[in-house]
């Protein structure tokens, strides 16, 4: 990988968690409302992986953690920030807030807030593809606790059955909410639940992007090439609670915490670059800078700044707001 | 124009649909090799192939939500629900999913999925396969529901909901499968919305939809023998409703019966009844009457299912009563 | 006395059951070690141990027909859904299973579970989020439904819940954990059965339920400064409803509001229309209203959401409406 | 095996077959209605399976091809068949029919319609044979195609990880309706579909019920022995099409058919039987003699004589038709 784009690749990673951290604040100030789930701690994941997708031309389709994958995939930022403001020019115009982020402009599919609701349709986006025989695949990326809903094991199947070019993508951050991993879970490593579907699988680190992506651009070639699914899995670790109104004290240590600060996928990267001469930490203090200036003066400016949806609009979108007669009516032989 | 069976008429929308349009597929359980649990696409996997007549495992939530993914991204999917009684296990995906993607996405992403399944009780298939459950899906914002009452609307309904751009529910019925009517030769569509007049009258209004609009029919001929004229109302689409046409016949008739098959609680005719009452509170004469099931789960054994199940006779009775016959 | 948040008063109730009887079982989604989203259940776990308070994964239609399966031989689970909105999952084993064995068995097999959980709109939660699901069970045979409406109630009737020999669905509501009231600190039970007159009043009644009581208490509040005197029902129980107090008020009254918190269609608020209506119509001097939110998925722009569901103030135009007073 | 158990055995297996063959002339008669699934083909099984477990004491539970199920648990055959016939003294009072056999007297816990939805009841019966501590499991019958549902897969991690005393017994039939396995299904050995589970599996002829009896007994030791759950497949095949309506010449060979005829489970076991000299040809043709008879004169005789429910009584068995006033009202302070 080009010393460019390798640096890129860290700017995007700073940028992601700086981003998540301005929407702490925001929600602090009540800026944003309703659940708010962060990705920090995670953002090798989606970085690595997504970088070995082609988006805009893939499909991506994820949960409520859905912030970076979104921007990742090429949702613009300020319109993802300004959805969080619940603002017309959100990028699903307010509709939807922090969970339900939609881009279908680059093949963004949303976020959902069933956990395990996603599986389906991820398998129905690549059953889409493949009918239409073009070389597009869908991604679907998941936390491990969704592994243990019903839709896991019908989609993994189907998804096997007829030979779906999609990729499922664990998110293995040891907790759903509260509990953790083994707690819930009779085989606890991720990537051996799907053999019974006759998929193939593997389990890598979450926190060195570029094991994210070495393994992440294998398997993106093994279903883009037509061999059907795969299932990949990422340690890693979200570093805040679930959503902003959760405890981590009351089920995990401040012990096992600093462990994985340790494996931070930032730092584990920005170290790597500085050895490797490619960035020094003043282009890191540089980048922090003019990420959080873009932050404010472009982002949260735009959100800040944008209209909120008008009242009289609350109709719209529940149905097709133009709708052929021809198919809807009115029936003519009535009153 | 040929006469054909409520069946028949599905399979031609399905087969009509499916030569013109490649995106247009078909899944359910059994709906490829064996063409259906009630024929309605028999010859169509023969025909289309597998990859467009999808047989699918036993997973409703999880192949309703293949299909919905699939319309997100161009497909047509028809999705076909053996049993509206399985359909309990595949509300996730179409209530939480379907229905609401596009309002959550602000308009941008849509589910242009159509879901069809027989509702209603057969003959003694007891408790597990004998819901009606018009109402859950009736109640949902974001979905089209209708209910064809004949192979017209069957065929013509079912072609307008795969061309239309929203989620359309389909609920047929075990019942009404071998109902034959003449159906154009041509293609043609009927509407999704409105509510239809299949009778005109002056005395009271009778209002169905599905298999109780059949009751409802039966009902005004017998009353037409006793001297009253009984206007019948289909309401074809359950959502969004035509409240407009039962406003005018109730002001018209100033009396009305309402008729489903459902339990009463919380059901269609509960909603039928209180758009009634919104609309035209004053111009009725007589205290509106719902007929329903027994507010229990349906029993196997025929002569309780018998008494659980409301008939024609019922639809009669109470239709006398408001008339102050009896 | 002592004056306890709604989710304190849930806590001491499970306290109570868990000690009493050890075939009393807690389970669902973080109930355990973190004590539950809304800590309805905190300290339990510490208390009496993993075997009786479990914390389940993801799976929420199995874990609610595991608990099915263990009432079936003898334990009383009392099951939690997190939200209301992931009760769809569940609806296979809850409507198909757990309301219909003691049917389909002849009354062999009992199911004595209970399911809580927390229905209604919050703050911003959106579409997902944001489902009131009361009417889906109220139209269900087989189960009992209860709102409890405070702190009372909501320690009183899961109480009785867990004793009781029958399926039923407690619902809660996210906005009502925090609400406070005085509670005997001695055990007591309030019954599943019942509306309750909770403001007694001679020009107009006023129906709600759960959250949308509330409502119509601030109403009747107002309306009192409007030399308006409002009585307040509180349903308690949707299923089965006591038709009877609602009959009786609004014979006195001859006028009626009704309160709720979901959407129009086909909502509970349709079938306290329709129970008037059959009960009493020739006893209204004016056309009852209803009150709810409108058709559409919840949305999550603080602004688009305000107007979406109702509030006190809706209840309260709408009691001026029926009162001629605009 | 003692001779008198064999010969008992056979005799059983004979039974069920000639019972369901009885059925399926009631049928026809319409003395029965509804939906009506028969176990011919698949005797060897059941039987097998439920004569190593402790009937009366363990829970039993199924789909709805449950008749057989029911009576080798030790629900009164004339009480199923009295349910079929829709009669008050039927199993479940006529309320249920074909596909919802009841008897909790022999903790026959119920056949159930809806395909899937008795694995999580199974596992919650063997949840409550734990809590109590008891040394009770509960069996789960299902078929080969209730395996695709999600209910599977969430009951399965359930069950491993909550170690429940519950035996999941597959009948692999190779059909779901018109469905064979491997079209609907990734891996067609259903007893490698648990590996995601860390639950012990096998698969054995079901055909032969000296093999099913001997395989049922290791996996029932192994669950009543507290090591948690256990899965055993066998493979078997229905003789007759999945309900009356089902032509299976849509999607069976004859030539399949007749292959299966040939490992007839009740043929396999009377050859077995003769050739050791346990049983003569005589003594099989007063065992059919006497079975007929006894269908006829009792079985048949009850349902046709007892009587219908009365209507009066339809809102029975909804609710408590007893309940406790303490907790259910009425209310005292209201009207
Ligand atoms: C169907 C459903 N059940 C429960 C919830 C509540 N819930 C939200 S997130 C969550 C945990 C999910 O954990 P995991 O899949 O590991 O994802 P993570 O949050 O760790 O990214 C739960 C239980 C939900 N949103 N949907
Ligand atoms: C949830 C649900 N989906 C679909 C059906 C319709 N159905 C009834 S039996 C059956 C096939 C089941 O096959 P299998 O589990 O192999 O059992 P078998 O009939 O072969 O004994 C299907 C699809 C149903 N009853 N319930
Ligand atoms: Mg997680
Ligand atoms: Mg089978």
């Amino acid at each position: 990988m080009k010393p460019a784009d390798q640096k890129r690749l860290l700017r995007e990673m700073i940028f992601y968690r700086r981003f998540e951290e301005r929407c702490f604040e925001a929600y602090m100030e009540h800026k944003i409302g309703g659940f708010l789930h962060l990705y920090v701690g995670q953002e090798a994941v989606a970085t690595g992986v997504l970088e070995m997708a082609r988006v805009k031309h893939d499909y991506i389709i994820t949960g409520y953690r859905d912030h970076i994958h979104a921007i990742k995939t090429g949702a613009p930022a300020r319109e993802v920030m300004a959805e969080l403001y619940g603002k017309e020019t959100g990028s699903s115009r307010g509709r939807g807030g922090s969970m339900h982020i939609f881009d279908p402009t680059v093949n963004f599919m949303g976020g959902y807030a069933l956990v395990g609701q996603p599986f389906p349709l991820a398998a129905g986006l690549a059953l889409a593809c493949k009918h239409k025989g073009t070389d597009q695949i869908a991604i679907c990326f998941l936390g491990e606790g969704a592994n243990n809903q019903g839709t896991f094991h019908e989609t993994m199947n189907m998804a096997s059955v007829w030979k779906l070019p999609v990729l499922f993508v664990c998110e293995n951050n040891r907790y759903a909410i509260g509990t953790r991993v083994d707690r819930s879970t009779a085989v606890v490593d991720q990537y051996k639940r799907v053999c019974g579907y006759n998929i193939p699988s593997s389990q890598h680190d979450g926190q060195d992007i570029e094991v994210v992506m070495e393994s992440a651009k294998k398997a993106v070639d093994h279903v883009r090439g037509g061999k059907g699914p795969y299932f990949i899995e990422y340690l890693t670790y979200r570093y805040r609670g679930h959503s902003m109104s959760d405890k981590t004290a009351l089920y995990r240590s401040k012990d096992e915490e600093r462990q994985w600060q340790e494996r931070d996928p930032i730092r584990i990267y920005d170290r790597k670059l500085k050895q490797a001469g490619v960035v020094t930490d003043a282009d890191i203090k540089a980048m922090e800078q003019e990420i959080d200036a873009m932050i404010e003066n472009d982002i949260v400016k735009f959100a800040e700044e944008s209209p909120a949806p008008r009242v009289e609009d609350l109709n719209k979108y529940v149905l097709d707001d133009n709708p052929d007669p021809r198919w809807i009516g009115p029936l003519q032989n009535s009153y | 124009m040929a006469e054909l069976a409520y069946w028949e008429a599905i399979r031609r929308a399905h087969d009509e649909e499916l030569a013109r349009d490649p995106n247009v597929i078909v899944m359910g359980e059994d709906v490829g090799l064996i063409g259906g649990t009630y024929k309605a696409t028999s010859g169509l996997y023969q025909k289309y192939g597998e990859k467009r007549v999808i047989d699918t495992p036993i997973s409703e939530n999880s192949f309703t939500g293949i299909g919905i993914g699939a319309s997100m991204a161009g497909m047509r999917p028809i999705i076909e629900i053996m049993s509206i009684n399985f359909a309990l296990l595949a509300l996730d995906t179409l209530i939480n999913a379907a229905a609401k993607i596009r309002y959550m996405s602000g308009g941008r992403a849509t589910c242009p999925i159509v879901m069809r399944t027989p509702g209603g009780t057969a003959h003694q298939l007891a408790a597990q396969h004998s819901a009606r459950l018009a109402r859950v899906f009736m109640s949902t914002s974001g979905l089209r529901v209708v209910t064809p009452r004949g192979p017209l609307d069957a065929c013509g309904m079912l072609k307008s909901a795969v061309r239309c751009n929203d989620p359309v529910i389909v609920i047929e019925h075990e019942r009404m499968y071998n109902l034959k009517e003449e159906i154009p030769d041509h293609e043609y569509f009927r509407p999704l919305e409105g509510a239809e007049i299949v009778r005109r009258g002056t005395d009271i209004t009778l209002i169905g939809y599905n298999l109780s609009l059949h009751m409802c029919l039966e009902t005004a001929k017998r009353l037409e023998q006793d001297g009253v004229s009984a206007e019948v109302i289909d309401l074809r689409a359950l959502k969004p409703l035509d409240r407009e046409t039962i406003r005018r016949s109730v002001e018209k008739t100033h009396r009305v019966v309402i008729a489903e098959e459902d339990e009463a609680a919380v059901g269609v005719g509960a909603e039928i009844m209180a758009t009634v009452i919104e609309e035209c509170f004053f111009a009725l004469d007589a205290q509106p009457v719902r007929i329903h099931a027994a507010d229990v789960p349906v029993p196997y054994a025929e002569n309780l299912e018998k008494v659980a199940i409301p008939n024609a006779d019922d639809v009669y009775q109470a239709a006398l009563k408001v008339m102050g016959r009896i």
